[in-house]
């Protein structure tokens, strides 16, 4: 265990590392002169060369790389461009939101993507194809529709025909009701995509179970549909279930920069869109950097959890 | 065990959703307003006011904010709310646009070169900060000019020889040439707002999230992520606004915007800019405050361009396109074709000029004539935050009609900002809004302006004109100045540097008991008139 | 006999269910092969035994219309290309030709899917921006597959550093959410469909690599790689003759969803103007342009994106028509 | 059969629950089909038949004979989309058939236990054995958690689980395949139950587990009282377990007897075929091997007539038209074949010509019986006389006559050791010693068989002399040039390469001869092994078991080898198929003068083939020398041990042996016991085999013994 916790965190820094460098020279090689791209419209001549030394932008190239990892390395993330705030405290803030929306979403359909599937799979192992069916079908439809659109068909049904949510708001931690009330809807936009996407695997994966020896070991012990199901063919498809939803909590920081756009989430989403609206390099610089390093992350623990869970796996 | 109590929590969420979009029937404390009853009465705001509650109004902000130093404050947005934390010395009638009176309750010139400001007494600062004097006005132009200050608007002070204060009272400014519209200058925008040192001091670089001034309102929360909390300043000099509180709620998407005010979550609309959503709106019954004709939308040609240094050619693309047609088509409420660069309630806008009605075998014949008998193929600049917008893809269509094929490039807004001014582009866009005849002249047509150094984006230096820009600058007399702008206009009607492609109109749709909205000439409204009933 | 088998011979009848359906991958031989068990000592009767009717090897092309799935995949996709294709010919107005009168007009026999705020004909538009979306599905795939083949099997061929270094590179790209990914590269190249063929390949390029070096992983120890290294087959041989030939079904059914998702990244790009530019219509953004109008003209999103709906689930249908091929347990 | 079995039916009340002189199970026309897309697979197909209390019942058949289906339809555990369409099951008298699920579900686990093939997949892997095995007790014998556990563990300990309440908190991965089998039968007995169904339960072990799973079967069946319905296709096991014997043909039993009626006296054509491909481990004479040809039937279509008639060689016009059914012959044996004695008619050596003659019917009247059957024809002419007569036999006694000249292989003290690293500097390396310094010798011509139990290091050492794994320590002088032919013949060619291109790769690798000669050589080849050039077009998939591990040896010759490997080529193989292959390979290597390494644990198969064994134990040789002799006087103790453990197909012969059963498993080969490393198995261990490790010595004249106990 370990040993191989060791060898996935050596392996997490060098990724970490690749990503650092790829990110900053992939922006600088968007066309354009940023110092002057940032100014604005009336900065010129010596204003413009001082705001492009104050941003460190003379420097040669390497130098800026070199500072620039040096910096990450300490966690100081500096202050954005244009607004002058301190990034570090920016995604401090944005962050919780995010992974909130993203947890929520992930347990939501979590809860009802996994009963869903076992159910599906249940019915198809049982040879029942037209309920199987229906359920597998409407996951696929579910599933394929983009998140702007369901997000506004939401909105006009929930918010604007029903009220039953509002489509704007404060968001803010102090109120927690308020908070659950207002991401309620994005939730349910992303873990509407989220449910189909994971319905499905799990059908497939609890369906592939109660093909397995032991499952049919049980029943000649005269054990209960149910307790086949549940006991046996669940418990050991949750294992690839365990590393789609880690994928897809990462999967899902994509659908949070559409979604947040929509409903105006403060999250790291609408960060990131700010900084590359404004061209502020370090922010989306270290924005995306902060991406990188949660998706990364995420596959760490759940890679961690499935040997945990797992039995066989030995270290 | 472990999955059943999982899934107890699981249960306890839904459950929790559940019973929140439940609760959302009743009375909503962050807003104070009813969705439900919004719902009856067909989209109308219930006024808050009858228990004495506060009156909160909650507005509808469309971008990130970007911070509210006067030096450095750019886009429109942002000036609307620094124009109601701080003041000018002369300020902008909302209805008619006309300069008034603010921070200074008078002032004299004879020779539009000195000029002498009497200052306004017992103006208070916003947080305590005291006295409003005119070691402030100082303070702040000063600043202005001020190298470290890197401020984009320290040009705007370029003409002025000395600021002196010589009481407490008394601003007197020399101009080393004179300025018929120095008054624009001073007004409450960019350069001419007015800040406090101490305030400036205490807070350095964060300034911009930290705008203390003399205006009606006082800032007291700035989240750029998602809101921006604005309160009644008490000592406004002109008595305390109706408004206790005004809650500027960021949400970007326009259909969300539209949808949030139906709902009632918000009561104002700062501009709805899309034509289907003020349908839906004005359908609903909301009240559709506007302002008409704020800014005219140029198209910039790249003189340095081979093909569009032909006159012709740029006449020819005058004629090809039919951008009335476009606007009434695309957005009948928000644009009408612009016949000039200033607009028409400018003083010394002028029709009397060059027209270039739509004629599509005009515009080949100028094409033909200039040696582009089959047209040519030629990139316009865009910005990927509105994309290739729908009066675009029409205007495309019409010059393909001619021969002229048009194609987009579409990039970030600040690159698009950046090589406009570095001359990196065939054909671009600008769109200025402002009050001043000779800001909008001067600055797009004067050599002296040719960017990056100024807004003269097509790189246009025409002797003739340049002579004539200057003089109007110098007229003490208006008619005759009046007349310089006209020539002016007949000028570059002519040779079409810019082409005047649309006037734009602005909404600010809101709640049928919000009273007051009245947009100015800037596109800003000045929340001290506005209440809730 | 062998421990793949469900109870009561499940899947024995699964397979023998197939006898006279198509042998599309005959790999569904050789996957029975690997979990044959070592057979006990004297006597044994029985083992797989060939059946009467000898198989007949199929071609793709049979496949297509006789897999079930593929079946359905082929009875979507091909009148949708075929209209696609044929649309210059329909008697519909030019996609591109507006007619500001007629705009937002409901879907009526003249416009079957109405039109749109320009007043140009949705169908004909959705029509064009099928080729345009399949365009960028198809490459995205072809890409994808090409990167994928090339530095997925040199990695898990020749394993060590080699690997190590394409594996780092993958891992870094992998760490990317991919529209992230998309938008920054469509940041730096500007927008436009080449562009947006290459930000979304860009995202499934890596991902191919690993589906490719798995597979080179699981194939390396076959024992037919073996066969060959006993005769001294060089490297190039064993990857061109024995490897890639067998890594191409799998991947294909990888390259069908990853058509599907592109074609849908594409309209999420496009909803943050980043994807095809207008007014080349492509499904991506006729929806984004509609859902603008959702409230006053549904047709301008709804229709097309049902289209969009239809041609994923196509691509979807096709992949599970691979799989079910690839492994017999898949069968129904 | 009864009169009741015949007519079919059976009024249902007849019979008194429970009463002493019913049968326990009474099974009456069961079908059971399979509704597959492609049409209905009839998998049973009106079965009938009954086990008496304390009674161990074989059933005997091919792989599709539908005889697990049987087994799965007694309990109706049939997975979709199969179905129980109708018949009688009736347990005590009970019938079972239209029971609903929670009915069922009480009976199955408590009166009817099952016992499943493969114990590595049939146990849930993320569950303790204890927690799979409680549920179920405290379901049917109504007790509390902990004296659900308590009856856990004595039935743990009662099936010979050493440590058993250590044992059951572990998880099935921490144990081995012996011991999982074990826990599942013990699952199986929990309950008490009347009838234990096993579906093949040794198949998936090796020889020496097998034979202790056996034991303990029968040992527990005779305690116990119960009944057991035993399902394989191992004949050795059916004579020294089963009582009565059921041979299942297309979904039907055909034949049904005793044991010894089965083995003496077998009536149906299909049995009395199957007892004479089979290579025996106690024959002496090598006779050429028979083989049955053709394939079942498709069990989708209607089969009219006898189900067997196609590869019967005294089938008549009745064979065609009418369906036998099962008829008594003498005793309560039954058949269901219209010739009383089946192929027997004209005495018991009439089987080997009617086979004979039933190959060439086969070739001439129908088409699609392909010429690889017709090799055997050929061939089967001079059956009757013994293989290598001439030559064979002088190889075989100058097997250790010094004659270097004739030395084509020569591997000396040959060592693999596998390291594995860990990254945690204070853990040690793990080193596994998979061959551990073994030697031989090869002379062209001669044939060595190595044997062992999975894990000894055959497979490594046969990778090695191909080169395909490097050898960590020790020489290997070869002669020419090494070919193997592999064991799986499904996995050892690329499916998407026509067999032309298969047999002429190493050709084309080595860019050898231009593309005509290269066509040339591919159809000699093809010809060589038995089939028509016609199949060179053809891909893997479209040839049977038995063609394409033929191709497997075309391809190996191509090269023109001295030496072949043969790493279990028959093992994967059907019974008669099996039998084509060791007769190919026997005059292959009489007409190329070719040398063998023969790599298997099928014992039969290997003394059959080979003129020397090598016995490998935890990768090192512990018997060395001519097989005859090996097998007939076994040194050894493992040698002994693996000998006795292999189930001979003869009734007498298995009632007649005692066995000695080797005690516990194979230990890992990363911590092999101190001294012998069969020490911690060994009957005749002594302090000195602990201590020390016996050197391989010369054993009486033509063999050597690892053994301190006999030099």
């Amino acid at each position: 265990m370990l040993s191989y916790a060791i060898k996935r965190v050596m392996q997490l820094i060098v990724t970490m590392f690749g990503v650092v460098t790829l990110v900053f020279f992939a922006i600088r090689m968007i066309p354009g002169d940023p110092a002057a791209a940032m100014a604005g419209d009336n900065l010129s001549g010596a204003a413009l060369e001082e705001f492009r030394q104050r941003l460190g932008l003379d420097a040669p190239l390497w130098q800026q790389y070199t500072d620039y990892i040096q910096s990450v390395a300490r966690f100081d993330f500096g202050s954005t461009i244009t607004t002058s705030l301190p990034i570090a405290g920016l995604m401090l803030k944005a962050l919780p939101i995010t992974l909130m929306v993203a947890g929520l979403t992930v347990l939501l359909s979590v809860l009802i993507a996994i009963p869903l599937g076992t159910l599906a799979a249940f019915l198809a192992n049982k040879g029942k194809k037209k309920l199987d069916n229906a359920i597998t079908w409407t996951a696929m439809v579910v599933d394929l529709m983009p998140a702007f659109w369901t997000a506004l068909l939401l909105m006009l049904f929930l918010s604007l025909n029903l009220r039953l949510l509002p489509a704007s708001g404060t968001v803010s931690l102090e109120d927690p009701m308020l908070m659950l009330k207002r991401i309620a809807l994005p939730v349910l936009v992303l873990a509407i995509s989220q449910v189909a996407t994971l319905a499905r695997i799990t059908r497939t994966a609890v369906l592939e179970v109660l093909n397995e020896d032991y499952v049919r070991t049980a029943r000649s012990l005269g054990m209960s549909e149910i307790a086949v199901v549940f006991r046996h063919a669940l418990k050991n498809a949750m294992l690839p279930i365990i590393t789609v939803v880690g994928l897809s909590f990462g999967n899902l920081l994509n659908g949070t920069v559409i979604v947040e756009f929509i409903f105006s989430i403060p999250g790291i989403g609408t960060l990131l869109v700010y900084g590359i609206n404004s061209r502020d390099y370090p922010l989306v610089q270290n924005v995306i950097l902060f991406y990188a390093f949660v998706f990364v992350a995420i596959n760490f623990i759940t890679d961690i959890i499935y040997k945990k869970v797992d039995p066989r796996v030995q270290f | 065990m472990r999955r059943k109590r999982k899934l107890n929590i699981g249960l306890l969420v839904v459950a929790g959703l559940l019973l929140l979009s439940a609760c959302s029937n009743n009375v909503d404390p962050a807003s104070g307003n009813t969705p439900e009853t919004a719902a009856s009465e067909n989209g109308a705001a219930t006024p808050s006011t009858e228990s004495g509650e506060p009156k909160v109004l909650k507005v509808r902000f469309y971008d990130d904010p970007a911070g509210y130093d006067p030096a450095n404050i750019f886009r429109i947005e942002n000036e609307n709310i620094a124009f109601n934390i701080f003041s000018g010395l002369t300020s902008y009638d909302s209805v008619t646009g006309e300069i008034i009176p603010d921070l200074a309750e008078s002032w004299e010139t004879n020779d539009n070169m000195n000029w002498t400001f009497k200052l306004r007494q017992g103006v208070q600062w916003q947080k305590g900060y005291g006295e409003f004097t005119s070691a402030d006005v100082l303070y702040s132009y000063n600043r202005i000019l001020d190298p470290a200050t890197a401020s984009p608007y320290a040009a705007e002070f370029n003409n002025v020889d000395s600021i002196e204060a010589p009481d407490d009272y008394t601003v007197v400014i020399k101009l080393k040439s004179p300025d018929g519209n120095f008054l624009h200058q001073v007004a409450n925008y960019h350069q001419g707002q007015i800040v406090k040192k101490e305030v400036v001091e205490k807070f350095g670089n964060q300034i911009k999230w930290n705008p203390v001034g003399t205006g009606p309102f006082a800032a007291e929360k700035i989240d750029p992520s998602s809101e921006i909390i604005l309160v009644r300043h008490d000592d406004y000099y002109q008595g305390p606004a109706k408004l206790q509180k005004i809650i500027f709620s960021i949400i970007k998407d326009e259909s969300t915007a539209t949808i949030a005010l139906q709902n009632g979550e918000i009561d104002v609309i700062m501009r709805s800019n899309r034509e289907e959503n003020l349908d839906i709106l004005e359908k609903a019954g909301f009240k559709m405050n506007n302002v008409e004709n704020y800014a005219t939308s140029l198209k910039v040609f790249n003189l340095e361009n081979p093909i569009l240094a032909n006159l012709k050619v740029r006449q020819a693309w005058a004629h090809a396109v039919d951008f009335n047609a476009i606007a009434e088509g695309v957005s009948p409420r928000l644009q009408k074709s612009a016949k000039s660069m200033l607009l028409d309630w400018m003083s010394g806008y002028s029709e009397n000029t060059k027209q270039y009605g739509y004629d599509p075998e005009k515009a080949k014949q100028l094409l033909a004539d200039a040696g582009y008998p089959n047209g040519f193929t030629i990139t316009q600049d865009g910005t990927s935050a509105s994309g290739v917008t729908e009066q675009m893809q029409l205007e495309q269509e019409y010059l393909k009609a001619v021969g002229i094929n048009l194609e987009f490039e579409l990039v970030d807004t600040p690159t698009y900002n950046e090589k406009r001014n570095s001359g990196d582009f065939d054909v671009s866009g600008r769109l200025l809004p402002a009050v001043n005849p000779d800001m909008v002249l001067f600055s797009y047509l004067h050599p002296d302006n040719i960017a990056p150094k100024g807004l003269n984006g097509a790189r246009y230096n025409n002797p003739e004109l340049t002579e004539k820009l200057e003089a109007a600058r110098a007229e003490k007399d208006d008619t005759s100045r009046l007349k310089l702008y006209e020539e002016v206009q007949q000028i570059v009607m002519e040779e079409l540097p810019y082409l005047p492609t649309y006037a734009s109109n602005v909404y600010w749709p809101s709640k049928p008991n919000v009273e007051g909205i009245v947009i100015n000439k800037l596109a800003q409204v000045n929340f001290y008139g506005v209440d809730i009933k | 006999m062998t421990n793949s088998k469900g109870y009561a011979d499940r899947n024995q009848y699964g397979k023998d269910s197939c006898l006279h359906e198509a042998v599309f991958f005959s790999q569904n031989e050789e996957e029975e092969g690997l979990n044959v068990k070592q057979e006990a000592v004297a006597g044994t009767i029985g083992q797989p035994i060939a059946p009467a009717q000898p198989r007949i090897q199929i071609s793709y092309m049979r496949f297509l219309y006789v897999n079930k799935n593929a079946k359905w995949a082929m009875l979507i996709l091909l009148p949708i290309l075929l209209l696609a294709f044929l649309a210059p010919a329909l008697p519909l107005q030019a996609p591109l030709e507006s007619n500001i009168r007629a705009s937002l007009n409901a879907p009526s026999l003249e416009h079957p899917f109405g039109t749109d705020k320009l007043g140009r004909d949705v169908l004909s538009r959705t029509l064009s921006g099928i080729k345009v979306s399949l365009f960028v599905g198809f490459s995205v795939a072809l890409i994808a597959l090409a990167f994928g083949i090339v530095l997925g099997t040199v990695s898990g061929f020749f394993g060590k550093t080699t690997d190590r270094m394409i594996m780092g590179v993958v891992d870094i790209f992998l760490a990317f959410p991919s529209l992230l990914l998309a938008i920054g590269l469509v940041a730096i190249l500007g927008a436009g469909t080449v562009p947006v063929i290459c930000a979304i390949a860009l995202s499934d390029v890596p991902r191919f690599i690993r589906l490719q070096r798995s597979l080179v992983l699981s194939l390396k120890s076959r024992t037919y790689i073996d066969a060959a290294r006993t005769v001294q087959a060089p490297q190039i041989w064993l990857m061109a003759k024995h490897i890639v030939p067998n890594t191409i079904a799998p991947l294909l059914v990888a390259a069908s969803i990853a058509s599907a998702n592109a074609i849908l990244i594409e309209a999420s790009l496009s909803f943050l103007g980043l994807g095809i530019l207008p007014p080349e219509p492509s499904l991506g953004n006729i929806i984004k342009d509609g859902q603008m109008y959702l409230q006053q003209a549904w047709w301008i999103s709804t229709l097309p994106g049902a289209v969009i709906l239809l041609i994923a689930i196509s691509l979807h249908f096709l992949s599970d028509g691979i799989r079910e091929e690839l492994d017999p347990r898949a069968r129904k | 059969m009864d009169k009741g079995a015949a007519a079919g039916t059976i009024d249902r009340n007849a019979d008194i629950p429970g009463s002493a002189n019913q049968p326990l199970l009474q099974v009456r026309d069961l079908h059971t089909h399979f509704f597959t897309e492609s049409g209905i697979v009839k998998a049973v197909n009106g079965v009938s038949f009954e086990i008496q209390r304390g009674e161990r019942l074989a059933i005997v058949g091919e792989s599709g004979s539908g005889k697990s289906a049987m087994a799965m339809s007694l309990i109706q555990l049939i997975a979709y989309p199969g179905k129980l369409v109708s018949g009688s099951v009736r347990l005590d008298g009970k019938e079972l058939v239209g029971l609903s699920e929670a009915e069922l579900n009480k009976l199955r686990g408590s009166a009817i236990g099952t016992v499943f093939q493969d114990p590595m997949t049939s146990l849930d892997p993320v569950m303790t054995i204890e927690e799979q095995m409680v549920l179920p007790i405290r379901k049917h014998l109504k007790l509390g958690s902990k004296e659900a556990r308590k009856h856990a563990l004595g039935l743990l300990n009662q099936v010979g689980i050493p440590d058993a309440d250590k044992r059951i908190s572990s998880y099935p991965f921490e144990m081995s395949g012996g011991m999982r089998q074990r826990v599942m039968i013990a699952m199986a007995l929990s309950c008490k139950p009347k009838l234990i169904l096993a579906d093949e339960p040794t198949t998936a072990l090796d020889v020496t587990i097998q034979a202790q799973i056996v034991e303990l079967l029968k040992t527990l069946t005779e305690t116990t009282g119960s009944a057991m319905m035993f399902i394989t296709h191992d004949l050795g096991l059916v004579a020294r377990f089963a009582q009565k014997v059921a041979v299942m043909y297309a979904g039907k039993i055909v034949e049904y007897g005793t044991v010894d009626e089965i083995f003496n006296s077998p009536r149906h054509p299909y049995t009395q075929s199957l007892l004479k491909t089979i290579p025996s481990v106690s024959g002496e004479k090598r006779v050429r091997l028979l083989q049955i040809q053709g394939f079942p039937p498709d069990m989708k279509l209607p089969i009219i007539g006898c189900s067997y008639k196609e590869r019967c060689p005294a089938a008549s016009e009745r064979c065609n038209n009418d369906s036998p059914e099962l008829m008594p012959r003498q005793g309560r044996q039954l058949a269901a074949c219209w010739l009383k004695n089946g192929l027997m008619t004209e005495g018991y050596e009439s089987i080997t010509t009617q086979l004979s003659r039933g190959e060439l019917n086969a070739l001439t009247k129908q088409e699609r019986v392909n010429t690889a059957d017709a090799a055997g024809v050929i061939t089967t002419e001079r059956s009757a006389l013994p293989v290598g007569a001439n030559e064979g036999d002088a190889t075989r006694i100058n097997a250790f006559v010094a004659d270097d000249a004739n030395i084509v292989l020569q591997i000396t003290d040959l060592h693999k050791h596998f390291k594995k690293t860990s990254m945690l500097p204070w853990k040690k390396d793990s080193e596994i010693r998979a061959v551990n310094g073994i030697s031989f010798k090869l002379r062209r011509g001669e044939t060595i068989g190595i044997v062992g139990e999975s894990g000894c290091g055959k497979s490594t050492t046969a990778r090695m002399l191909l080169k395909l794994d490097e050898p960590t320590g020790g020489r290997i002088e070869l002669n020419g040039n090494i070919q193997i032919v592999f064991q799986d013949p499904y996995s050892s060619f690329n499916p998407k390469m026509k067999i032309a291109e298969i047999i002429s790769e190493p050709l084309d690798v080595r860019k050898i001869g231009t593309k005509e000669e290269k066509q040339l050589i591919v159809r000699e080849l093809i010809q060589k092994v038995g089939l028509d050039p016609s199949y060179l077009e053809r891909y893997p998939s479209q040839l049977s078991g038995g063609q394409r591990q033929r191709i497997g040896v075309a391809r190996a010759l191509a090269l023109n080898p001295t030496v072949v490997v043969a790493d279990e080529p028959t093992s994967a193989l059907d019974v008669s198929v099996r039998a084509q292959i060791i007769n190919l390979l026997c005059d292959l290597k009489e007409e190329l003068k070719l040398s063998f390494v023969f790599i298997s644990h099928d014992l039969s198969t290997v003394r059959y083939i080979s003129d020397k064994i090598a016995v490998m134990y935890l990768g090192e040789i512990v018997e060395y020398g001519a097989a005859e002799e090996i097998f007939v006087n076994p040194a050894h103790p493992y040698t002994k041990a693996l000998l006795a453990a292999v189930p001979v197909p003869d009734p007498k012969i298995e009632a007649s042996r005692s066995i000695e059963l080797l005690k516990g498993e194979l230990p890992s080969p990363a911590a092999p016991p101190a001294g012998c490393a069969f020490s911690s198995r060994c009957p005749q261990v002594t302090v000195l085999c602990t201590e020390r490790k016996p050197a391989l010595q010369e054993y009486l004249e033509r063999r050597e013994v690892a053994c301190h106990a006999v030099s």
